[in-house]
């Protein structure tokens, strides 16, 4: 166990127990997907409607791919299901606004794209075959920052990397996806960690697993005993030790520099689902087209870990989890502490979708919030050290100059703040604001 | 250049008739403001001294000091106009002290100590415990008066000032001796007094041979040290070299000079002490 | 910002709040209190119990007319006032003094400024502050009402002691665990040490007070009493020590010096907050002319909170010093 | 807009619209200083109105002669002639006022409200509005020492016409004990502070601007 802590932190219910026990199961193929031609940070993905014909009415198989983009930090999209593509359009998007998607009517057959074969053994790839199957497979980082893969595989030049680290904190509340995969896909996860350590030539792999998942951990280093290079660490159960910044350094005591990536350090990390897809990817060509997500929370009826093909929609998992109870009064996907608040369901599990969280009434706090009494719990809970409450205020009366004096860009909203707030202040919400704004006024 | 001269002009206008305006309206209103302060000042003297005919004044280190005369020309008393540094700023008030050199009464002309804590130096309570109070008194905060607790530096400061004034007044207008130790009356030996001082005893050790004043030495105190060493050892050495215990105190440290005089004045009223290691002290 | 569009709830992340609120933080305060007040009744008996209980109903009252709210608890923060200003009172005051004192606190020391989270002064120590300033002679300064024990019926007012504070040949007369546990003449709930010092830990134990101004605060004392206390109280250590239990640091540095409100919120600033009250307090004590100095020291570091605050701005993660 | 009317309201706007106490905040030093007694807050106000009309009249009857340059040098000797008059009068015929309200006489010189009608409305106006204008600010001045004069001396003092034994009137009887904090300057900002905030609660509530 890791005696490094990072500094702030808050320790919610973590509500694990509803789905840790649960096993993944398979979701039959839905009916119809939509294809965003966005999961990803960075240019969005265009149709691929000149070379491929992809267009309404044309019959695509499982993994074809739909959209690419040729610009670098990109990833491109592929066909979850076979079918025809009935629409081509704007679609509600988890991120709250609407964005091209295509949408495939299934013909229940599940036809294979014929290009998708093996790529054979890890020792004869490359370092520039895996970047090439990485990318191609539209892996992005599945923890839900959803960076392309491919990117973090390709540092630069003068920045070495020695160390990549798996990330199986899974410090979100809820959530249990990662978990699950940990258990069940243990092997996988190790093989692509191989894979990332030949491609980034880095000499020790760290998997990360909060020792609130003894049996993680357990199973996990059994499987690594074995090699040499590569070790499990055990993090203190902390919210957010599943960020990058705080993971990094509580398993290697390094700290990346403000502002800064952690290839600054000369580490990489990727999610435990990043590291599934890429040995998928390398040992049967698999193209990212389903994930593992968590449905759970006290208005879903039969809460469970599910995997999915990516474009399903949000109401068919629902629906194949029981469906909703009344008293659900908030809809959010991701984690209760950084994940997304959805007004309406009809909405496709994309490849970031860690997770599909009903509340109810009980557990969603609805009223005013009361000033700042100023007991600096925000402070003390910061894990970048940040003083919440001073950025908040400043955003309030519009003194953006002096929210970036508290190094407003620095905060990565975990929600500790906003969490730990006695008087219930939505600082995030006004942290976000002045990020925003400060991003304007640079831009300009 | 024209400009400049007419600038000067109006204000030179100005000032002129601004000043001849205040010239006529001082020359009216000047004598009817000496004669009101001086009607002021001889009721506070008829107030003290009811059967006063006639006053001498006398002006001393710019505090003034007031004979006054019956109408048989018998020295009544004295009032004296002083000040004295209280805890904000000076208090100004009148002693009035009788031909015997006991004080008749005290009148606060103007103080600005805190309303509701210092000012209790206005109240008949304090000021009643000086009254019949002489200058052969010692008048000494916990001794024959009490300072007020809560304001001892507005109480302290009066008590203070009070014993220096009727001293001045016993001294410099009535011409009264201080009844004073003479040390050749003195049996020779060593002498312990130890008097209160602002955190703790202040205790000296007097050595009195051949009926002088060999040493003073202060053997114990807790006073505030960068007060003290305003008054160590410059007023024992002031006592021996003058072989006189009332020394001038104005100097320095006056809290801590006079608590040394008053430690000695103890000391030299109580016998000679017996040192455990004898012999000693009479060698 | 919540908007609810049909029936689903759209907010800002997090989702999930802390079950932690202004109300469950004051309710933790009080309780905190609860063991000086004890002891406060067990000291100084009945006037002590009618003082507080006058104290903190006038003090709920007025808020609640204030605010127009009909809930007299509320958040609870007037409460906590209430009791604090009835802890840092002598045991026999007349009862409109209390009144008058619960009232400016509120009034002055916090609704004109906007209320919770605006003032800018610690509002039971602006109350006390007020009544010294107005009735000097009531709030005793060296004499205060000297405690019996266990006498529940008996009028404490009759009986008065010097302060420890007063004057070393007064301190030499209580022994160390009667300063201690609290059996010496002083204010309602400043005597007992033992008693706040439980409460401070049930404070710590739950995260409301940052250690660094309690403890800046005492430690401030303790080095300043036994560098300069004048060695009394058999050896400098115990001088220094003497000072802290003493007179009011201990329920100051706990209770009011960790006010929220009036306190930085940055780690650094909260720590030269506690060493600046010490360090004021100290001052009036060894050099200025009252016995105890708490009070002011609190009031005058509550105004330089936003100085502090502004100048200790700590940096973020991964930051790097810019002069360096 | 018919004459009177005119000077109505240059009579009435010192004394509301633009009380220089509650409305501008002007001349705070005198308003602070010497309100501890009702007698001493008025004679104060009276003192500054007498040199304010004074200067007023002075100052507008002169306006055409003084040249723009050395205007506020002329202004101010003007006003310090009519302070020193004022001070020695007092001094002469009201000698417990004058000890009463002590450096505060002087200081009327500097006091903003009589520069600041002087500069914005006398240097400018006819002589006779000017005088009605000196006559209103002096009004509205007077009244608001007098009003926060008489707050502090009943809850500071428990009296009103102190501070002299012969005039004080005892509102509560002899137990009653006042509330010392507002016969300091402290307890003057407190009142202040509050008076002001019943104003403007006035002031919106019959919606004067």
């Amino acid at each position: 166990m890791s005696m490094v802590f990072f500094k702030g932190g808050v320790h919610p219910e973590y509500q694990k127990e509803i789905t840790s026990t649960l096993a993944i199961v398979k979701m039959p193929l839905p009916q119809k997907v939509v294809v965003p031609m966005q999961q990803h940070i960075g240019a969005p993905c265009e149709l691929l409607a000149d070379v491929d014909k992809i267009e309404k009415g044309t019959e695509v198989k499982v993994g074809q791919k739909l959209g690419d983009n040729k610009g670098f930090v990109s990833s491109p999209v592929h066909a979850p299901i076979s079918g025809t593509v009935t629409d081509i359009g704007l679609y509600n998007h988890p991120l709250g606004m609407k964005i091209n998607a295509v949408t495939i009517e299934s013909d229940g057959r599940d036809e294979w794209d014929e290009a998708i074969k093996p790529a054979g053994d890890l020792d004869n790839l490359t370092v520039e075959d895996i970047r090439r199957i990485v990318r191609e497979a539209g892996i992005v980082g599945l923890g839900g920052a959803t960076f392309p893969a491919h990117v973090k595989l390709s540092p630069p030049q003068d920045k070495p990397i020695d160390i990549v680290i798996i990330n199986g904190a899974e410090c979100e509340p809820y959530l249990t996806a990662d978990h699950r995969v940990m258990l069940e896909k243990t092997e996988e996860i190790v093989f692509g960690l191989k894979a990332m350590l030949k491609a980034l030539g880095a000499g020790e792999g760290i998997i990360g697993v909060e020792d609130n998942k003894p049996d993680a951990l357990r199973a996990m280093e059994q499987l690594v005993a074995e090699e040499d290079n590569i070790r499990v660490c055990s993090l203190p159960t902390k919210y957010p030790q599943g960020a990058e910044k705080m993971l990094i350094y509580v398993a290697t005591g390094r700290t990346v520099p403000a502002g800064a990536l952690p290839l600054e350090v000369g580490v990489v990390n990727h999610n435990v689902g990043t590291a599934v897809a890429i040995s998928q990817a390398i040992r049967e060509g698999k193209p990212l087209i389903e994930r593992v997500l968590t449905v759970t929370g006290a208005g879903i009826n039969k809460p469970a870990n599910v995997q999915v093909r990516l474009g399903t929609l949000v109401t068919d998992v629902i629906d194949f989890c029981g469906g909703l109870k009344e008293s659900t009064l908030k809809l959010i996907i991701g984690g209760p502490m950084m994940g997304l608040a959805q007004p309406d369901p009809d909405v496709p599990v994309i490849k970031g979708t860690s997770g599909i969280l009903a509340l109810t009434d009980e557990d969603v706090y609805l009223a005013e919030s009361s000033p700042c009494i100023r007991c600096a719990k925000c402070v003390s809970s910061c894990p970048m050290n940040l003083m919440p409450t001073s950025i908040a205020q400043a955003a309030e009366h519009g003194d953006f100059t002096r929210a970036e004096k508290f190094y407003a860009l620095d905060c990565f909203e975990c929600g500790c703040c906003s969490y730990i707030c006695p008087s219930k202040i939505p600082l995030v919400q006004w942290i976000r604001i002045a990020k925003a704004e400060i991003m304007k006024r640079k831009s300009k | 250049m024209r400009d400049i001269f007419r600038l000067s002009l109006t204000l030179v206008v100005v000032a002129i008739i601004s000043a001849s305006l205040l010239t006529g309206v001082y020359s009216v209103t000047d004598p009817i403001i000496r004669e009101r302060q001086e009607k002021d000042y001889f009721q506070a003297l008829e107030e003290f001294f009811p059967a006063i005919d006639q006053f001498e004044t006398r002006e001393i280190e710019g505090d003034r000091f007031d004979l006054v005369y019956d109408q048989a020309g018998e020295k009544l008393g004295v009032m004296a106009t002083v000040g004295t540094q209280g805890y904000d700023g000076k208090i100004s008030y009148n002693l009035a002290v009788d031909y015997d050199g006991e004080i008749i009464g005290i009148r606060i002309i103007s103080h600005s100590e805190t309303p509701g804590i210092g000012d209790v130096i206005t109240t008949d309570n304090f000021q009643e415990q000086f009254i019949g109070k002489g200058f052969d008194d010692p008048i000494r905060d916990g001794e024959d008066v009490d300072s007020i607790s809560g304001a001892t530096l507005s109480t302290g400061a009066m008590i203070d000032g009070i014993r220096r004034t009727i001293t001045q007044i016993g001294e410099d207008i009535l011409g009264r001796e201080r009844k004073a130790f003479d040390p050749t009356e003195i049996v020779d030996g060593i002498y312990q007094g130890s008097v209160e001082g602002t955190h703790g005893p202040l205790t000296v050790e007097v050595e009195i041979a051949d009926g002088i004043i060999k040493r003073v030495d202060v053997i114990e105190h807790n006073e505030t040290e960068a007060y003290f060493v305003d008054a160590y050892p410059e007023i024992p050495e002031k006592i021996v070299e003058e072989q006189e215990v009332y020394v001038d105190t104005q100097t320095g440290g006056t809290l801590s000079a006079e608590r040394i005089v008053a430690a000695v004045e103890k000391a030299l009223e109580g016998g000679p002490v017996d040192k455990d290691d004898g012999g000693e002290s009479n060698e | 910002m919540i908007i609810i569009e049909e029936k689903l709830v759209v907010s800002s992340s997090p989702h999930m709040r802390s079950v932690e609120s202004i109300q469950s933080v004051m309710t933790d305060v009080l309780i905190a209190l609860f063991p000086a007040a004890l002891m406060a009744v067990l000291l100084f008996g009945y006037r002590a119990l009618i003082t507080m209980v006058i104290s903190i109903i006038t003090a709920m009252l007025i808020e609640a007319v204030w605010r127009r709210k009909r809930d007299l608890f509320s958040d609870g923060s007037a409460a906590v006032t209430g009791l604090l200003l009835a802890l840092t009172l002598p045991a026999a005051v007349p009862w409109w003094l209390v009144v008058v004192g619960s009232a400016s606190a509120i009034i002055i020391g916090k609704q004109v400024f906007g209320g919770i989270g605006y003032n800018i002064f610690n509002p039971a120590l602006v109350g006390r502050a007020i009544l010294v300033v107005s009735w000097g002679g009531h709030m005793a300064g060296d004499i205060w009402p000297s405690p019996q024990p266990f006498a529940f019926g008996i009028d404490v007012s009759t009986v008065t002691g010097a302060t420890a504070l007063a004057a070393p040949e007064i301190a030499m007369t209580f022994s160390f665990s009667e300063l201690f546990i609290g059996n010496i003449p002083g204010s309602l709930g400043e005597t007992s040490a033992l008693a706040l010092l439980i409460g401070g830990i049930w404070l710590v134990y739950k995260g409301h007070i940052d250690y660094r101004i309690p403890g800046g605060f005492i430690a401030t004392v303790f080095v300043l009493g036994a560098a300069f206390g004048g060695g009394f109280y058999g050896n400098q250590l115990m001088t220094g020590l003497f000072h802290v239990v003493a007179g009011g640091v201990v329920i100051a540095a706990i209770y009011m010096a960790t006010d929220f409100v009036t306190t930085p919120v940055t780690p650094l600033g909260r720590l030269i907050f506690g060493i600046g009250c010490g360090l004021i307090t100290m001052l009036i004590r060894l050099w200025g002319t009252l016995p105890e100095g708490v009070t002011f020291a609190i009031l005058i570091m509550n105004a330089a909170t936003p100085i502090i605050d502004n100048f200790t701005i700590p940096r973020q993660f991964g930051g790097v010093n810019k002069s360096a | 807009m018919n004459e009177s009317n005119v000077y109505l309201q240059d009579l009435s706007r010192g004394i509301i619209k633009e009380n220089p106490v509650f409305r501008l905040l002007l001349g705070m030093c005198p308003v602070l200083g010497v309100t501890a007694f009702l007698i001493n807050g008025l004679g104060m106000g009276i003192a500054a109105t007498a040199v304010l009309v004074a200067s007023n009249v002075v100052i507008s009857a002169l306006k055409n002669f003084i040249p723009n340059q050395v205007r506020i040098p002329c202004f101010i000797v003007v006003i310090a002639t009519f302070v020193t008059i004022i001070e020695m009068v007092l001094q002469a015929f009201q000698p417990v006022l004058y000890e009463a309200l002590g450096v505060f006489v002087p200081l009327i010189v500097v006091n903003c409200v009589i520069l600041g009608r002087a500069e914005a409305f006398a240097s400018r106006k006819p002589l006779f509005r000017s005088l009605i204008d000196g006559i209103g600010v002096g009004i509205g001045f007077t009244l608001a020492l007098g009003l926060l004069a008489l707050v502090r001396e009943v809850a500071g003092q428990g009296t009103i016409m102190g501070p002299d034994p012969d005039s004080a009137i005892h509102l509560f009887g002899a137990g009653f004990e006042p509330m010392g904090l507002f016969g300091q300057p402290a307890g003057a900002f407190i009142a202040l502070g509050l008076l002001l905030g019943i104003v403007n609660v006035l002031f919106k509530r019959f919606k004067i601007q």
